[in-house]
């Protein structure tokens, strides 16, 4: 399946650009395309956390993924 | 009644205040942020905050609603977050509540700064005279 | 900076949080206490508030000095207190403080109105639709 | 010596004045007067407290009084 990721602050500047298509298996889970993104991009390793969001609401790393989930790339949050 | 809002313009923080204010609730509690001329002792020129804005939205939301959850006698919770370029001494982020009692409007208050930093998709990007810095993004 | 008030004329909120705002000061904490439409679950139509004035602004500032003792890093305190004949919304006090960090602003915040309602000579009257009460003045 | 004792709140309403002049022995402690006038009005035994005021301080119980002395009767305070 091809899954469209949002990204936002530092992990936008890592990966150059704000939305990037990745080529996964059907019903993925989470920790998975973490780790398939930090071996593409190691500096997302180095980031305090990293956290992925499935239509507006944070992850977990079992939950599995599909084709029509919003999916967005959390580096570690700062407002207020 | 809650009411959330993510702006790219000035937040009116008297507007806000107003909001909030309930005839049965006595006591209101304000957090607000404003940006700091220095941060862990750097001198800082401006702020940059980008949102995931239907996210942050959303757990701004389920923040405030957490929030009347454990204070039931919660009355009104505001909560305002600017993004966008911002310089020193702007409003960041404006917190509201209002209560029968003044006790709740400390507690609950400083849960919904405190939660809204850990939960919320905003990130900080600091400018200094040299250089610039996201915000606790590296350990 | 220590500013404090004690006005009968209606409390000007948002100048008193210009006043408050310092530009190291990333955060301001501020309580609003309002007049209730109930008290005790008794319909309440309006307050008056009566102050020993001299001993009222010698207390007030007695205590925003020793919340500067007790929190050093707190920039500037304001506190305004209304005195005379007040409706239902009307603001009775507001308590605002600047600091670096956000947590001391809430403790500061709440020290200063907590001990304000223990020391501070002013007094209130309820006015009821069928009688008026000194608050707090019986057992 | 003679002592002017400034009133408020529901000690005003008590007395029926705004101001009480007293009169007491040269150095009187703090104890004594609040004794006097719970004595002379009765209504001011039943508040749930009475504090003396003397120069815009609290005074203790045995704090001795001078006729120059702003003095105050402090019933319950309610500011806030």
């Amino acid at each position: 399946m091809n899954l469209k990721i949002a990204l936002f602050g530092i992990a936008k500047e890592i990966v150059g650009q704000s939305v990037l298509e990745v080529n996964a298996p059907n019903d993925q889970p989470v920790q998975q395309l973490l780790e398939q993104l930090r071996a593409q991009y190691p500096a997302l390793g180095q980031l305090s956390s990293l956290a992925v969001a499935v239509n507006n609401e944070y992850a977990t790393d079992t939950q599995l993924l599909h084709e029509r989930d919003e999916i967005a790339l959390i580096p570690p949050v700062a407002g207020g | 009644m809650i009411t959330i809002d993510l702006t790219d313009q000035p937040i009116d923080v008297p507007a806000a205040l107003q909001l909030v204010q309930a005839d049965g609730a006595g006591a209101v509690n304000t957090f607000i942020g404003t940006v700091r001329n220095k941060s862990t002792g750097r001198p800082v020129v401006r702020l940059e905050y980008e949102a995931y804005d239907s996210m942050a939205l959303h757990q701004l939301r389920k923040v405030a609603t957490q929030a009347q959850e454990l204070w039931p006698m919660l009355e009104n919770v505001v909560v305002v977050h600017r993004k966008g370029t911002l310089q020193i001494g702007d409003v960041a982020v404006i917190v509201a509540v209002s209560t029968p009692h003044r006790a709740e409007s400390f507690a609950a208050c400083q849960y919904i700064i405190d939660t809204l930093k850990q939960v919320v998709t905003i990130w900080k990007k600091e400018f200094y005279e040299d250089g610039d810095v996201w915000v606790a993004a590296h350990p």
